[in-house]
């Protein structure tokens, strides 16, 4: 097994990673920018080197740098984690040419999954059905404008490259789509530095399903069930759980096996997710390979009782699936909420800041994968997750109530939080009831506001907090969520956005 | 006592009687009575008829951002707004400028100086934490200056950008 | 459901029962004494009544209080966790008298059980194999010396009522034996209110292994597997697992149907424990029934997935059973360590105090279900648990390198506690090989001291902090686990006390 | 600069070059040299050779509890013991009374005023936290006074017992 492994990631994740590594006796190297030099897989680390400054292309996205790293500390293994160098092909190339393990598929499979046109030519070779949309990318909007025509408004402008929503804009009308293009590419450009994009129809009734695969060096590969991701904002999943309503045992079973034929076509291995659209009609299409890591693998954790990670490295170290199919036998259910540093009074804009109070819920059944602690600053410069709030339970009703009473129990002071906002979209109706497609947001809660019921008791805090004095100095009102004049200004369309 | 408090951008004003550990607010239908304990810098326990409320409290002298069973409250007192300088002011009525949101970069200035905009047009787009965000006008009016170009990092309390506003409403003095 | 509970408890039992009540919906009531004013349990619950001063028999055990607090609050039905009321038949019949929902077993089968002779013969008739010693307590010290010589030494001086390791005494040769009585007799009495006490054979190599069995209204009877408690300190468990490493299969469900035997015997309804001694030629015998839910309960909700409180309460509401004994089935390894506030460098001697820093672990597969928080005041007067803490993982070794782990990120200032010697008892090879009995510790470990290998790393911390002044004034000394006179004092012969 | 420190009742003399953020500790074999960082009132980032430990720290001026990879340390100026009353000096050596060692209720005397004890003989019994603990005579000597009575609530800093010592050993001076 490796003696030491660099962890190219931030935040929550590298944290996650780095859990496993101490479990498994694996020494730990964290990278970080200079935003980052007290952030909390700094700390958790037993090495850390400073990469440059905060720009990612400077620091977390700079290869030469990461790679130097893990040579001047004897890393032998690099894991990326999700996001930043996780899908970048020829950063497991670089990897592959130095010597050092890249815990995750090779390059090649990186490049073509990472692709998303070539990953959709495979699919159809391996008999998985994918979405209508353009076979390329393509940067003439003449083209652009007569494929859309074709396959029909709206259609979604994709970054090939990337994902967790970023490089990513919905298309109604033919007016929108060049200004959506342009700003596709351009955040496609700072986020995974490919600003290349093509179009797919978009389908604005559909769930977002996807299978969980692991495939060792031997040939086994399996899946572990089915995650549905279909609660999103800007394109960005918020809540996910498992298993999926909707699925009946067929389709389940017909979709896992899609799955993994969608992995062996691609010579899939380590993990990875299948991600899949499925319509109303519970026709289901290949949309992609995450070709690392999700952020929402707890969930599948915690109902199978195993934990990913340690099978990635498992896998990358060249041992065989400790595994099989007939094992697998998902519990109960499980819900992740995405905790951002953000506002969802306000288009969901990132709120970073400094955490000056900071108490995380606890008890049976409750997980948070934190990447912040009381006193860090949440720097601008990174995507503001904070952590991922997961819960168990026998059943999915116990398992929201376990949510809400997590979600109300999670006290976050100096930065804003979706805490309220999830409580009420896990309380109302089309959740409970299961209704939940891609989008949801927009159809239940697209002007949501904070019910501000408890008035009176909040008055009688701020008079008691006046009255019985802190010991420590007051606080920078400036950290903690002031409404400052711009809030009557911005009408934070981010969705739409054109 | 009176406060005379912006809750949550709502102008309210509460007259409380304070015994020791028991705040008293005169409602209009009937008086609402609270113990309160302080149980940490963050955190005062409240009890009101019985029922038990923990009230997590952040920030300053300035505002207090209050957190009750899972939502939060912001809360300042209106004199104290009504010390701050002019430029400052816009929090509920009235501003005449379009601040950053955030510590971000700006992305593309939309708008030029003289130019005549309307309410809702945009004028400034902005990236921070690897989102796009767009800065509107907040009225009809005229652009009377530009403090930012593109590739600019800027903080929130920054101004970009100066308009003035085409017809001035009433403003709001007594709500 | 029941609309409201009082939870006749204090500390981290009663924030986990009030968990599942506020998962279920249903509101909470905490009870506390005047040391416990701002105890975490009293700032987790809807709403509290104060009992009275912080001696037990004027608070926590004392039942009219208790009836009048539910009375006056209206609860309908009251939980009492483990220790102070939970196997009080009295209380439990008080509770039927007043039409208050006991949550627990009939106060008849508490009374019958309670008596540790009354349980004897039950179980004898119930066709379950138990101890070789007296049938009844007694008092004249003749009669006790005479039935010690008839069964042998060492013999065990054990309180009828109670349980937790309190009122129970070795005795290794007769001079000991009178001692050893009066001073169980007097913590029984204090604990328990019941000063009476018998003998038993004691086995000094044998393991503690109990079975978890759960009954409703309807005849349904099942048992939720094994727990393995054998490291225990003073008679008290500190460290349990399950599964059990000795027990083969045909073992494990042998003694899981003399477990459901043993229950029904008794006529048994709602979670219980019927604990077992397992000799070194794997011949058990059944010890006593708890008739409450175990401190250890977590291990067995972690490998089932499944929440005991919840399912107590509904048990006791009335309703049957939704599992049946075909689809239990244990999966992974999950460990409990309790951290209690006491100092294990002086025979695990109590440290109460102020909690000044309080940094608890997570991650995955990792619980703490926790009574105290950052700032509270641990207070002298009640057993001194801060919390357990729990881990789960796919292999027993993984579990107990995921526990080491979580040990070394659970960082209390203030007080006291056991972390590093828990750290150095997991990683014995004893322990690693699962060579566990109940005299464990005091074979391995009866005169450890902490390895204090890293004191140049301490003495540089100690100048860092003195150079790099903290923002905060310097703490009081006194609560800081400071070096006091009496430390070169005592010898805390704890474990076999005269 | 030097440090005359009681490292867990181990007197242990540092001389240590401090540097801006960077503290060379010089040991008989070779210097050993950690750079620090704090992160918060009661944690320490330390860099030892390109290894990071954390460092949680507690306590005051008198004694620091240090906690790192899960081992505590207990670390106190030696000169601020020289200076402490000789009543409560006695940490290290030369013990001459019983305190008690934390709240609790005397459950038992077992000695008197004027009899002679063995060191390790039992003299009183306490209960606290539902348990019961002993205190031993931590030497040969004479009971000279008994401060408490059964019943009694007791706190860390009372002297239960004074005993005259039967015969003084060499005072550790210069350890």
């Amino acid at each position: 097994m490796f003696k030491k492994i660099l962890i190219a990631n931030r935040g929550e994740i590298a944290v996650r990673v780095m859990n496993t590594c101490k479990d498994m006796g694996i020494k730990t190297v964290a990278v970080y920018s200079e935003a980052d030099s007290k952030a909390a897989h700094v700390l958790f680390a037993d090495e850390a080197v400073l990469l440059g400054p905060s720009e990612p292309a400077q620091s977390y996205l700079n290869m030469d740098k990461v790679i130097k790293a893990a040579r001047d500390t004897g890393a032998v293994a690099i894991h990326p984690g999700y996001g930043f160098l996780s899908e970048n092909h020829e950063f497991a190339k670089r990897c592959e040419q130095e010597g050092i393990v890249f815990i995750g598929p090779s390059s090649d499979v990186i490049r073509d999954l990472g692709d998303k046109i070539t990953s959709r030519k495979i699919m159809k070779k391996g008999n998985v059905p994918v979405t209508p949309g353009l076979l390329g990318s393509e940067t003439d909007i003449a083209i652009l404008y007569q494929v859309a025509d074709e396959i029909g408004y709206p259609v979604l402008v994709k970054a090939t490259a990337g994902g967790g929503g970023k490089g990513i804009r919905v298309v109604n009308a033919k007016d929108e789509l060049e200004e959506a293009v342009a700003s596709a590419s351009r955040e496609a450009q700072n986020a995974f530095g490919n600003s290349e994009v093509y179009i797919e129809k978009f389908f604005t009734r559909a769930r977002h399903v996807e299978f969980q695969v692991l495939a060792d060096d031997f040939g086994n590969t399996i899946h572990l069930y089915e995650r549905e991701c279909s609660v999103q904002r800007r394109h960005q999943k918020i809540i996910e759980e498992t298993p999926c309503l909707v699925l009946t045992d067929e389709l389940r079973k017909e979709m896992g096996q899609a799955a993994v034929r969608a992995a062996k076509a691609a010579s899939y291995k380590n993990a990875g997710t299948v991600e899949f659209l499925l319509d109303e009609n519970n026709r289901f299409y290949f949309l992609e390979i995450n070709t690392r890591l999700q952020v929402e693998h707890p969930i599948t954790e915690m109902t199978l009782g195993l934990d990913l990670v340690r099978h990635q490295i498992e896998i990358a170290a060249g041992n065989p699936l400790s595994l099989k199919q007939e094992d697998i036998h998902p519990r109960g259910h499980s819900i992740e909420c995405r905790i951002y540093a953000e506002d969802p009074e306000n288009g969901f804009m990132p709120s970073p800041g400094k955490i000056t109070f900071l108490k995380e819920p606890s008890g049976p059944g409750i997980r948070n994968d934190a990447g912040v602690y009381q006193g860090v600053e949440v720097p601008v410069d990174y995507d503001p997750i904070l952590s991922k709030l997961v819960t168990y339970a026998e059943t999915r009703d116990q398992a929201i109530a376990k949510m809400i009473k997590a979600l109300k129990d999670y006290i976050v002071l100096g930065v804003k939080t979706p805490m309220s906002f999830l409580c009420d979209v896990l309380e109302s109706k089309a959740f409970k009831e299961g209704q939940v497609f891609t989008d949801f947001i927009d159809v239940h809660f697209s002007d949501w506001k904070s019910n501000a019921e408890m008035i009176d008791a909040a008055v009688i805090a701020y008079i008691a907090d006046e009255l019985a004095g802190r010991a420590a100095p007051a606080l920078n009102a400036k950290q903690t969520g002031v409404p400052t004049p711009w809030e009557t200004l911005g009408n934070w369309k981010m969705t739409k956005v054109g | 006592m009176e406060y005379d408090l912006i809750v949550n951008s709502e102008k309210t004003l509460v007259e409380a009687k304070i015994q020791d550990r028991e705040i008293t607010l005169q409602k209009e239908e009937k008086p609402l009575t609270a113990s309160f304990e302080r149980v940490s810098d963050h955190q005062i326990l409240l009890n009101i008829n019985g029922t038990q409320l923990n009230a997590y409290v952040g920030g300053g002298k300035d505002v207090k951002t209050i957190i009750i069973d899972g939502r939060t409250y912001y809360i300042r007192d209106a004199d104290s707004l009504a010390q701050a300088p002019a430029g400052k002011k816009g929090f509920k009525g009235g501003a005449k400028t379009v601040c950053a949101p955030m510590p971000a970069m700006v992305i593309s200035i939309l708008a030029k100086e003289g130019q005549m905009v309307e309410k809702g047009q945009k004028l400034v787009i902005v990236s921070a934490m690897k989102m796009e965000t767009s800065l509107f006008a907040p009225f009809d009016g005229k652009v009377t200056k530009i403090n930012a170009k593109e590739g600019d990092k800027v903080m929130p309390t920054d101004i970009l950008v100066d308009i003035e506003q085409k017809k001035e409403p009433a403003e709001e003095t007594n709500e």
